[in-house]
């Protein structure tokens, strides 16, 4: 059986239904973990205090507020190359999430940053190219509600998509370029021990866990909701036709 | 040179409007296309024109010339600068037949804004010639057109037709040309059964 | 719990980040349910 | 495409095109920007690259969408895509227009507005040699941007909101260029990033650009 098979709305919508109660209950017990690891079973950093719980949220988010644009692209490229619906919708349920995930970010990085760094904001390019990023969201995300024939919709936001990749890398470049920035190198990587002690770490990971499994849970809940337009669309017009 | 069409599915947006258009047109014919507004004679001319990509079947590129409702004239610019313009871009040099043939001669240093409504019409079909394509697709021709600027459009298109060329008409009145067949396309008219290309024709749950 | 001297700002972050997101989760689940209702009269 | 190109020329200065309507704007900002944070040169100095540069990303903004737009409405575009030409090559000779007639005049008072913002003399060339790598970019993109939103109603708002970000690196190494000329700095490493986006869009974004309008013609 071919992967593709889940490519169509008829096949996404049986196998989605199976899966996301699953999926929800994953994701409710991992987030729920995590979060409450990290905030009532965690020590104070000897450096940030206690504000290093922020953490917790500040990481998956920022996480997901990237990787959902990636999937956006692969996503898209998939419409583009091989004309799969459900592929586009999805790409266009990701938009809002990869927006509140940029949104959330933000927020947690300023409040974390006003008492590590002594301010709110500061034009560190880190969080000037996640600003940039959310201007992107907001455009793709304008785009597909300004057009109304869905085909259209997705072949022109698939564009944009690609397109606008090549553009929030370039200014990822030109951020760092113009200021080099106070943030601190990624937290996660593979010598973690490095970065984050052990005992923050492990919650993260799990928090994260949690967050990627809630990013698929949303993007199903919503793709499911984009097919159903569709085909509510595609009543209408036919009830038009006759 | 001879249009044939054969089996071919026209959508609007993202409906097939029409399915299984069949037709041929020969050197020197034309063919006049009937049906109700919306039964897809735009759809059919412009899928023609390889505007539209086809659902099912093929267009041959660059064999048709277009011309649309909408004039494709520059109100700011003379019609010479128009009609050389359009040579230019399809890579005729000389406008001269063209303006023989619709009478544009005594209009050619006019500002098109400032041509009356038929006087435009007759430059805008003027860019036909221009293409140097041997099939004319016409949506409504004659569009605010009198009896004498139709009477000049048909004999135009008579001529285009009796020097080897051919077209395909959309058009509700009757030009008198030589060897016009008359097609309508609600013969065409995809049925409002499933369509196999959409994966949202039956029910997704 | 004692979260020292930021615990304002802890609990601003965790609060309007939980906002948001179940905000978004909330918005997603009503959209879905009004989607299928909508599917479902359109259908008949 | 040299007709086309000349076309879209005639039609920009002749009456009711638009030439100089950019310019105009361009002008205008560097009017208000003073009598806004006040006139004392140790204030307007330091802001007079990025004051500039963000004009002109404005004024190149304000004509884009034209590009396609009327085109579109007098069934132009319709015969421009059943033309014998790549529609890729109308494209860039719709940017190229666009460029003379709006990026090209910028790039030329550039450096003459710059004296209303007392910007540092040793910058001023700076300003002009960016202004005329940089603005092409700016031109590519927002065509694109054009075609994007060609067929819309009310599409010139959701352009600026579409081909703003996309304008984010070129305003930054644009704006560091003169940054640097103004503080004595070299600034051959942003002008060469700069050289390198133009040169990018310009290479590149026509392909997108003609597949937006091939889907927007549909």
């Amino acid at each position: 059986m071919s992967i593709w098979e889940y490519a169509n709305p008829r096949r996404f919508m049986a196998t989605s239904t199976a899966v996301l109660p699953w999926v929800w209950t994953a994701a409710a017990v991992l987030c729920a973990t995590g979060l409450i690891w990290g905030f009532f079973f965690t020590p104070e950093d000897y450096r940030m205090g206690y504000s290093v719980k922020i953490i917790y949220l500040h990481v998956p988010s920022a996480f997901i507020a990237i990787n959902a644009w990636f999937m956006m692209l692969v996503a898209s490229l998939i419409w583009l190359v091989r004309r799969h619906h459900v592929s586009a919708l999805a790409a266009r349920a990701a938009a809002p999430i990869g927006l509140v995930m940029t949104a959330v970010a933000l927020l947690t990085g300023a409040i974390w940053g006003k008492p590590m760094w002594g301010t709110y904001w500061e034009w560190d390019p880190r969080l000037t190219a996640f600003l940039i990023l959310g201007l992107f969201y907001l455009g793709y995300i304008a785009l597909w509600s300004a057009i109304e024939a869905a085909d259209q919709a997705a072949d022109l936001t698939s564009i944009l998509c690609l397109v606008g990749t090549v553009f929030a890398v370039l200014s990822r470049y030109a951020a760092h370029f113009w200021n080099q920035g106070l943030h601190q190198g990624a937290s996660l990587s593979l010598d973690a021990e490095e970065n984050v002690a052990d005992v923050f770490w492990l919650p993260l990971v799990v928090s994260l866990a949690g967050f990627v499994l809630l990013f698929i849970a949303l993007v199903l809940v919503r793709t499911r909701t984009e097919i159903r337009r569709r085909r509510i669309q595609a009543l209408a017009a036919r009830e038009r036709l006759a | 040179m001879t249009l044939t069409i054969t089996d071919l599915s026209c959508r609007r947006g993202e409906t097939t409007v029409l399915h299984g258009v069949t037709f041929a047109v020969g050197a020197g014919e034309a063919l006049v296309l009937r049906g109700a507004n919306g039964a897809g004679k735009t759809t059919l001319l412009r899928t023609l024109a390889g505007l539209t990509p086809p659902m099912t079947g093929s267009v041959v590129p660059d064999l048709c010339a277009y011309a649309a409702h909408a004039d494709g004239l520059k109100g700011q610019l003379t019609v010479a600068e128009n009609l050389t313009f359009w040579a230019h871009v399809f890579g005729t040099r000389d406008i001269a037949p063209a303006v023989v043939a619709f009478d544009l001669a005594p209009l050619l240093s006019r500002r098109v804004a400032d041509l009356s409504a038929g006087q435009k019409r007759r430059a805008a079909l003027a860019r036909l010639p221009l293409t140097g394509r041997p099939v004319w697709l016409l949506d409504e021709p004659t569009v605010s057109l009198d009896a004498d600027n139709v009477a000049r459009f048909a004999a135009a298109a008579g001529a285009h037709l009796a020097g080897g060329g051919s077209a395909v008409i959309a058009t509700h009145i009757d030009l008198g040309l030589p060897g016009a067949a008359t097609l309508d396309v609600s013969r065409f008219a995809a049925s409002h059964a499933p369509d196999a290309h959409d994966p949202f024709a039956e029910a997704v749950e | 719990m004692d979260l020292g001297k930021y615990a304002f700002d802890i609990l601003l972050a965790y609060g309007l980040s939980g906002i948001l997101i179940l905000g978004l989760v909330l918005q997603s689940v009503l959209a879905s349910r009004a989607a299928r209702k909508r599917l479902e009269e359109a259908e008949k | 495409m040299i007709a086309l190109l000349l076309r879209d020329l005639r039609l920009a200065i002749r009456a009711g095109g638009g030439f100089g309507l950019g310019l105009a704007f361009f002008l205008i900002l560097a009017t208000l920007v003073p009598l806004a944070v006040g006139p004392q040169p140790d204030l307007l100095a330091p802001i007079a690259p990025g004051i500039l540069w963000l004009g002109a990303l404005l004024a190149c903004l304000l004509s884009l969408d034209r590009i396609f737009a009327l085109d579109l409405d007098d069934g132009s575009l319709d015969l421009l895509a059943t033309a014998p030409l790549p529609l890729e090559g109308v494209a860039a000779t719709k940017a190229l227009a666009h460029w003379l007639t709006t990026g090209l005049p910028l790039a030329i008072a550039g450096p003459a507005l710059s004296l209303l913002l007392f910007m540092p003399a040793p910058a001023v060339p700076w300003l002009g040699l960016s202004l005329l790598l940089g603005t092409p970019a700016l031109s590519w993109i927002g065509t694109f941007g054009a075609a994007l939103t060609v067929g819309l109603r009310r599409g010139s708002l959701l352009l600026s909101l579409l081909v703003l970000p996309l304008y984010i690196p070129t305003l930054v190494f644009g704006a560091e260029v003169v940054r640097r000329g103004a503080e004595g700095l070299s600034p051959a490493t942003p002008l060469a990033l700069l050289a390198g986006i133009t040169l990018g869009c310009i290479g590149l974004l026509p392909f997108a650009t003609a597949a937006a309008l091939r889907i927007n013609l549909k």
